[in-house]
């Protein structure tokens, strides 16, 4: 295979890991404020789900996106809020509300799938063309093909572009986001309130900051990014609704957020990864060696996140005595009165 | 009534002391506060000036920290009024205590471990983007008008037990304080730390800020405050100026009148070597010695008592010779064989029986979810051969237990967690004895009894000594102390004071044992 | 108040709740096609044949449970909804035994007379019920075992497929077509081969890709697959899956595709050429026909274009003219010779080996355990 | 203003009520969400209910569905009385059926039946507790967080069984069709009242384990240490030890499940076989207290509900995803009753303050009027 073909494969195989990964990130942000915050929601796939029909419910019946990202926003939040109100309030086990949580909202998002929009049931509906069209914008996208041609500075653009650029105005507004809650996270007041309660909410009560608020804000704001990521499988990576159309992908994120140690700056790079380890074993074509190699069959492929995540928790855990193995108070209940 | 509270460093005339407390900072009124069964507070009052030093001293257990954590707003009064500046005020939440200018410096630090100290001192702020660079010149600038040192940026769990808590006393005076609580501050501190800490107290009360020292540290109390408050049991005893009252009189007011006891004192004349203790150390997860280089001996048929105030090393004794410790130094020996590096469960087996009774009562020794006679055998159940429980020998136990010891239960099948303090003691401290042991430790086994109660226990404790077992007692009550055991061993701050002939000696010389900064050789024989 | 009360309060409101609503009439909810059904089913309670269906894929899916769920529909409609009733259980996959024998223990518990299994998993669990219910008449598509109750039926989609490849082979640019296999077993590998044929017939310098996604029905899988391949430079994507997502990744990168099962023209309007579909509705009509006249029998139906229970959608106008043309040629030879017609020798395989003698046709049996790629296939078989 | 407050804990019996109440508040809950959807609650829940107690077929697909749930949540249950959150129960379970089917390849087809079931349900139970004891070493020694190690350890199990069903041992003989080989038929499991023996094996499990928690040495150690492990090591306990074999037999019994599902029902290994059981299954151990018996009325409830489900979706043409609406919101209120039996909300409590304070002179008095104007500054 001639070198140039397996850069523009080594591109187009970033490309399309980021092309998929965009939800994991999405769920992931989402999962991270929401234990940063103190709680683990498993109820992630649920949420997701929610978003993923409420939102393409709404982008066939009203052609907006805009509409599309509020309704599933709207939806995901409220099986957040239901999760808030039971863990936060009611002091329920985080566990078993987030696995509760997945039943119903599993349930709620196929019930509405059931819907039938404009005479016909919603799954036969594709993404409505005018919403197609904004997700097929590349803000970044333009036209190489005066320099593609030179030595050197040629393909290294044309690399480039094919990789990074050639992507919708989403995908690079959803990495911004990221950055964003880094800045939020780490240099913001907010931001360290919110850390302050999911390491050790007395202390944060104790220094004046409310706790239940910033607990219950955080879970829904978590909640409704859970119900973007699943909107965006359902309206773009995808474009049609099926049952159960996020098919596990809400445990990857809650994978993810461990993988990259609740940090929504290297969750861009952990999504990409696990997003790449996805798309793999359709570019082994140009390393004959790899793909008949036992590691790298497909389905090793689909183990791998797990399996990483679970060595970075080892490793956390077994490092010295004071490494941070995470928000101290996850999956705690706060009650100020109980010490 | 809203009004901002300034920080106390920012007022500019310091006001004179009156200890006659005619400007009073805080006035709490006939509070009282129970979790569940446990009376912490009944009808305590206390007030505080403004620019005092105010020691709240009682032993552990007489709600000195329940009163401050409602003052703080953590806990909410079952019934009581706070006034300030003669204006009843409401602290639902820490938020409004901290409004008021409340700022409560916690025995266990509430600094969030994995934040720099400049960050754990600005939470309460309000600006919407945090400029650490900035926040952390600001609170080194602040810090220095208490001659306070600390590096900013470092990490509060990087940083030793010391420095956390200047971070956090910083932290409260930085989020405004002028009514500042500290919860027994010295009590992970070396003196020379100590020494410090009130360097930067007198400079706050000079700057017109009320500091409520809270603490059982007699000389500490007697050389850093202006008024003392004495709680004891949950209830007022009485406030004093310092420079009116003596340690004599404050020890009495803590540990309580001496009253008339007549308990047996039987004496053994078979006196043969139970436990020797020899250069005993024991060190913390932090590498703090809580127990230091203690040395004594205990024979069959004689009751050592151990004398000192809380926290001076009582529960690292019990557990090291339980084999509970880990980082122990030292030789025990126990009939002659060591029992270093043994399991908890074979020093069991062996005869050594020991029970602590936690001040919450529940913590350790019992399964608070488990009925008595599930609880009857936690420490004997594993002696018993094949697989299953013997429930019926525990059963035939509790029943016996309940009613040698007059436990009031409805049956033996009842929950633990729903019995009153004082039948839990009696269960725990029954089991004990039920082992028929040969060495018997019981710290605190009185702790909140009444008197009949308490009688019941001494007698037992009497009749193990006649059966020849070697008793450790570990109390609170001089009182009892001086007319229970033979010998009474004094710690303090982990190292043994002194150890004296409980017949010959009194009170005073033990209090003064007791809460002497430095130790001192009594010319009573010193075992070793 | 004491918690007495509250419970007290609160368990009478729920009886009283309870008692209300059972009170209430059943028909009472206006809403939906699917209660009104419901209160019809109870206004004629006469007798009526119960038909029990199992999906792998919800019916609506766009793809090839909704082929089935279609031909049922025909069925009902032409027997007439008095005498046929539909219990249909959908989303089992035919991977989890466990799952479809509890699916079809439902339906059979609930008086389903002939049970229609529409996957190939499911072909242990309906063989072993097939001989614990001889009463319960069993039909089985797409697989190969039978019994006396136990029916299996299919038919020669290969057909439709070889005409779609005619349509690639002329509509491709870059002489690179994408196929999306869903699992590699030999009712794909027949198709694709099929295809493949179709294309070299008309093009012999054109590949067919092809991405084997593992399962029947995984939309975001298929989608990556197809966008994998159009990646690789592929300008017409076919597939062989239940849902339309590859047609829709073709229409997103703006090359042309091919549906399949179904009519697919509305996801994809710019891209759809056509779609080779089932029309079980006739099939159906029969079976359920010879079920209430009694004369239901083991048929192993496997029929073609000839029948229309194969059918190739309509053309879109993307379809190149030649290719038209060429079609109305070709289809009366395929109606009359069926599979053979592409299925003879000589045939080579993609690594370059001769698998079939000129002038051999290749039987049932051997089209039923097809595991070799014709030339023309890029790709191998996992 | 509201506070929550402790109560004392509600007698046995008003807890019982409470609970049984919040599932029926659930389901009118659930109920109501129907008629938004545009569906009767009262139709749909009466179909259920025929579905699953209507017939013997309808009964025996229930009880079908409960054994997994009732095995699993025995499993869990243990594990969870240590406070080790094992939401591994489905890795353990496909494991132990990935064992359990090992044991079919390696032994001629032609092997004793009862003796290949022995021995798979010996293997099934090996590969459960292999599953679970890799967290469980890694809690006890490093204290690793086991919630998010066995969630993990779920989709590895699946996945690796996938590659199983896919390559390594899919069966030759079924035409490309990627499944492995089922078992041999006489280690089916034999069927009593039309139902596979299963039902017999968690009837005696429940036995097992309400005495091994009731009355061995072992089930002692498990909820000493549960509750406290300062009273675990103060009572002279291994504490490691105890965690590591309560942990390794909480995955044995799930990965029995696991063979149980093989050998009753799939017949054949597929990373499907779990279906999701091992997190019903959960919140059936949970609901229940923990405690056995009452885990076989959770565990059929649970199973009529999805029987339920299957049999409107074919009447009523109700979608089964509406039972997951229902289930979840049983499950809502289920889980928040337990609140109101430990706390209860208090009314600001200014009333009792001013009482409390009226005889205790006068300046108190005075300012309960203050307290009630400016109690309520922020």
């Amino acid at each position: 295979m001639n070198d140039n073909l397996i850069y523009v494969t080594i591109a187009l195989f970033i490309a399309s890991a980021i092309r998929i990964s965009l939800p994991l990130l999405l769920g992931a942000l989402g999962e991270t404020i929401t234990e940063r915050a103190g709680n683990l929601n498993l109820g992630v796939e649920g949420m997701m789900l929610m978003g993923a029909s409420a939102g393409f419910l709404t982008a066939v019946r009203t052609q907006s996106v805009l509409l599309a990202l509020l309704a599933a926003m709207l939806a995901s939040g409220f099986g957040a809020a239901l999760y808030g109100m039971l863990t936060i309030t009611f002091r329920t086990n985080q566990i078993v509300t987030g696995l509760a949580l997945t039943i119903f909202g599993t349930g709620f998002a196929n019930t509405m799938g059931k819907a039938s929009v404009l005479g016909k049931p919603l799954s036969s509906h594709a993404t409505p063309a005018n919403i197609k069209s904004f997700f097929a914008i590349k803000p970044l996208s333009f036209d190489i093909s005066a320099i593609e041609g030179k030595p050197v500075i040629g393909p290294v653009i044309k690399f480039i572009s094919t990789a990074f650029l050639q992507h919708n105005i989403y995908v690079y507004g959803v990495i911004l986001l990221a950055v964003l809650l880094t800045v939020f996270l780490y240099k913001t007041r907010a931001g360290l309130n919110l850390r302050t309660v999911g390491e050790n909410p007395y202390a944060a009560d104790s220094a004046g900051i409310n706790v239940i608020r910033i607990k219950y804000t955080y879970v829904i704001a978590g909640g409704m990014l859970c119900g973007l990521a699943g909107v965006y499988m359902s309206m773009v990576n995808i474009g049609s609704w099926v049952d159960n159309i996020t098919a596990g992908r809400g445990w990857i994120v809650v994978a993810l957020v461990i993988f990259v140690r609740w940090d929504p700056l290297k969750a861009i790079l952990g999504s990409f990864f696990f997003g790449a380890l996805e798309v793999l074993k359709f570019y082994l074509d140009i390393v004959p060696a790899l793909k008949s190699s036992l590691f790298f069959n497909m389905y090793f492929l689909e183990m791998y996140p797990y399996i990483m995540t679970i060595i970075v928790l080892v490793i956390t855990y077994a490092s010295k005595k004071g490494t941070w193995v995470g928000p101290a108070s996850l999956s705690l209940p706060y009650f100020r009165e109980e010490r | 009534m809203i009004k901002s509270v300034q920080g106390c460093s920012e007022t500019e005339n310091q006001i004179k002391l009156d200890l006659d407390d005619k400007f009073p900072a805080i006035e709490m009124h006939d509070i009282s506060k129970s979790f569940g069964a446990v009376h912490a507070n009944r009808n305590i009052n206390f007030s505080v000036s403004k620019g005092e030093i105010h020691a709240l001293l009682g032993e552990n257990g007489s709600g000195k920290s329940t009163l401050m954590n409602i003052l703080s707003g953590i806990y909410f009064p079952d019934s009581g009024v706070i006034m300030q500046d003669g204006i009843p005020v409401y602290f639902r939440s820490p938020k409004e205590s901290i409004k008021h200018g409340i700022g409560m410096v916690h025995q266990h630090f509430m600094l969030v471990e994995e934040l720099t100290a400049v960050e754990n001192c600005i939470l309460n702020r309000k600006s919407v983007l945090v400029d650490l660079k900035k926040e952390a010149e600001q609170l080194s600038k602040f810090a220095h008008r208490y001659n306070i040192a600390i590096d900013p940026l470092t990490k509060v769990r990087k940083m030793s037990v010391s420095e956390k808590q200047t971070v956090e006393i910083l932290k409260v005076l930085y989020m405004g304080a002028s009514i500042l609580v500290l919860d027994e501050p010295t009590a992970v501190l070396t003196p020379q730390e100590i020494d410090r800490l009130f360097v930067i107290l007198r400079k706050m009360r000079d700057n017109g800020c009320s500091i409520v020292f809270i603490s059982h540290k007699m000389n500490e109390v007697m050389d850093l405050c202006d008024r003392v408050t004495v709680l004891r049991k949950g209830q007022t005893i009485g406030t004093r100026r310092i420079s009116e009252t003596t340690q004599h009189e404050l020890i009495e007011m803590m540990v309580g009148k001496s009253i008339e006891l007549s308990i047996d004192r039987p004496k053994i004349i078979n006196k043969e070597n139970c436990l020797k203790v020899r250069n005993l150390t024991v060190r913390d997860a932090f590498g703090f010695p809580r127990l230091n280089d203690i040395t004594f001996s205990l024979d069959h048929g004689e009751i050592l008592g151990v004398a000192g105030l809380a926290g001076s090393g009582q529960k690292e004794l019990c557990e090291a010779i339980a084999g509970l410790q880990k980082n122990v130094i030292g030789t025990i020996d126990f009939q002659g064989t060591s029992i270093m590096g043994k399991t908890p469960r074979e020093i069991i087996k062996m005869g050594i029986s020991m029970s602590f009774i936690p001040e919450d009562r529940l913590g350790m020794g019992l399964v608070s979810t488990m009925d008595i006679a599930d609880n009857i055998m936690l420490k004997d159940y594993a002696f018993h051969s094949g697989p299953f429980l013997d429930r019926k020998s525990a059963r035939m136990k509790a029943k016996e237990i309940i009613e040698r010891l007059d436990i009031s239960t409805p049956g033996i099948h009842h929950v633990v967690r729903k019995l009153s303090g004082g039948n839990i003691q009696k269960v725990i401290l029954g089991r004990e004895i039920n082992l028929n042991p040969k060495l018997l430790i019981t710290a605190y086994a009185v702790r909140g009894l009444d008197i009949n109660s308490s009688y019941t226990i001494y007698d037992l404790i009497n009749e193990q000594k006649m059966k020849g077992v070697a008793v450790l007692f570990i109390g609170e009550d001089l009182d009892v102390l001086l007319e229970l055991c033979d010998r009474i061993m004094v710690l303090n701050s982990g190292k043994v004071t002194g150890i004296v002939e409980a017949r010959s000696s009194g009170k005073e010389e033990i209090g003064m044992l007791m809460s002497s900064g430095s130790s001192f050789e009594l010319d009573n024989e010193v075992t070793a | 108040m004491s918690w007495k009360k509250v419970w007290i309060t609160v368990l009478a409101l729920v009886l009283t709740a309870g008692l209300l609503a059972s009170c209430q009439p059943a028909t009472g909810e206006p809403s939906g096609t699917s209660s009104q059904e419901q209160s019809q089913a109870q206004s004629q309670p006469q007798e009526k044949l119960k038909v029990g269906i199992v999906y792998i894929s919800p019916k609506d899916d766009g793809g090839w449970s909704q082929a089935h769920s279609r031909g049922f529909e025909e069925a009902v409609a032409a027997i007439g909804a008095d005498k046929v009733e539909l219990n249909e259980i959908e989303s089992i996959e035919d991977t989890d035994p466990a799952g479809t024998e509890t699916a079809i223990r439902t339906l059979i518990a609930n008086g389903s007379e002939i049970i229609f299994a529409t996957s190939w998993g499911y072909i242990d669990t309906v063989e072993m019920l097939a001989d614990e219910f001889p009463d319960v008449k069993f039909e089985h598509c797409s697989g190969y075992k039978s019994a006396d109750n136990f029916d299996n039926y299919f038919a020669q989609i290969e057909q439709a497929r070889y005409l779609t490849g005619i349509i690639a082979g002329y509509a491709t640019k870059t002489d690179k077509i994408g196929y999306v296999g869903a699992q590699p077993l030999a009712e794909v590998v027949r198709g694709l081969n099929a295809f493949t044929l179709g294309v070299r017939s008309v093009n012999p310098d054109a590949e067919v890709h092809v991405l084997f996604t593992g399962s029947w029905f995984n939309p975001e899988q298929e989608k990556a697959n197809a966008e994998a391949l159009i990646q690789k430079g592929c300008d017409v994507m076919s597939q062989h899956q239940d849902s339309p997502s590859a047609l829709i990744a073709a229409e997103e990168a703006g090359i042309l595709g091919f549906g399949y099962d179904n009519p697919m023209g509305s996801f994809a309007p710019n891209a759809y050429l056509s779609a080779p579909i089932f029309n079980w509705g006739k099939y159906y009509e029969s079976k359920i026909q010879a079920m209430i006249d009694g004369t239901w029998s083991v048929m192993q139906s496997w029929d073609g274009l000839e029948t229309g229970v194969v059918e190739l959608d309509t053309l879109s106008d993307k379809v190149p003219q030649e290719a038209k043309t060429k079609i109305d040629e070709i289809r009366p030879l395929l109606e009359e010779q069926g599979n053979a017609y592409f299925f003879t020798g000589p045939l080579k395989d993609n690594k370059g080996n001769d698998v079939l003698a000129d002038g051999v046709a290749l039987t049932k049996d051997e089209q039923f355990a097809m595991d070799w790629l014709v030339e023309g296939v890029v790709g191998e078989l996992p | 203003m509201i506070r929550i407050a402790k109560k004392d804990d509600l007698s046995g019996l008003k807890a019982n009520l409470l609970r049984v109440s919040a599932v029926l508040l659930g389901m009118i809950a659930a109920g109501i969400l129907m008629l938004f959807i545009g569906f009767d609650p009262v139709v749909t829940y009466r179909e259920m209910f025929k579905g699953t107690f209507g017939s013997s077929y309808g009964l025996i697909n229930s009880v079908n569905i409960a054994i997994p749930y009732l095995i699993i949540a025995l499993g869990i249950s243990i594990a969870f009385s240590m406070k080790f959150w094992n939401i591994g129960a489905e890795g353990q379970l496909v494991m132990g059926a990935v064992f359990a089917t090992y044991v079919t390849r390696i032994l001629p087809p032609e092997t004793n039946g009862i003796l290949l079931m022995v021995l798979m349900a010996l293997a099934g139970m090996a590969g459960g507790a292999f599953w679970a004891l890799i967290p469980g070493l890694f809690k006890a020694f490093s204290n690793t967080n086991e919630t998010l190690f066995t969630l993990m350890m779920n989709y590895v199990a699946i996945k690796f069984t996938l590659y199983l069903r896919s390559i390594l041992w899919k069966d030759p003989a079924a035409k490309g069709f990627p499944k492995i080989a089922s078992i041999p038929v006489q280690s089916r499991l034999p069927k009593v009242f039309g139902i596979h023996i299963g039902w017999i094996i968690a009837l005696i499990l429940v036995v097992i384990v309400f005495v091994l928690m009731k009355y061995t040495k072992k089930g002692y150690e498990t909820r000493v240490v549960g509750a406290s492990e300062n009273t675990a090591h103060y009572a002279g306990m291994n504490v490691k030890k105890v965690l590591i074999s309560g942990i390794m037999l909480s995955g044995a019994i799930c990965g029995l499940a696991g063979m149980v599902k093989l050998n009753g029902m799939s017949y054949t290994l597929s990373e499907a076989i779990g279906g999701g059981d091992g997190f019903t299954a959960i919140i059936v151990a949970w609901l229940a207290q923990l405690s056995a018996p009452v885990m076989v009325l959770v565990s059929f409830l649970f199973a009529a509900l999805k029987q339920g489900a299957q049999t409107i979706e074919l009447t009523m043409k109700i979608p089964s995803s509406v039972t997951d609406i229902i289930q979840g919101m049983i499950l809502f209120f289920a889980l928040g009753s337990e609140f109101f039996i430990r706390y209860r909300f208090v009314l600001d409590s200014r009333k009792s303050h001013i009482s409390s304070s009226e005889n205790k002179g006068s300046s108190a008095i005075e300012s309960s009027g203050k307290i009630n104007e400016g109690g309520d500054h922020q």
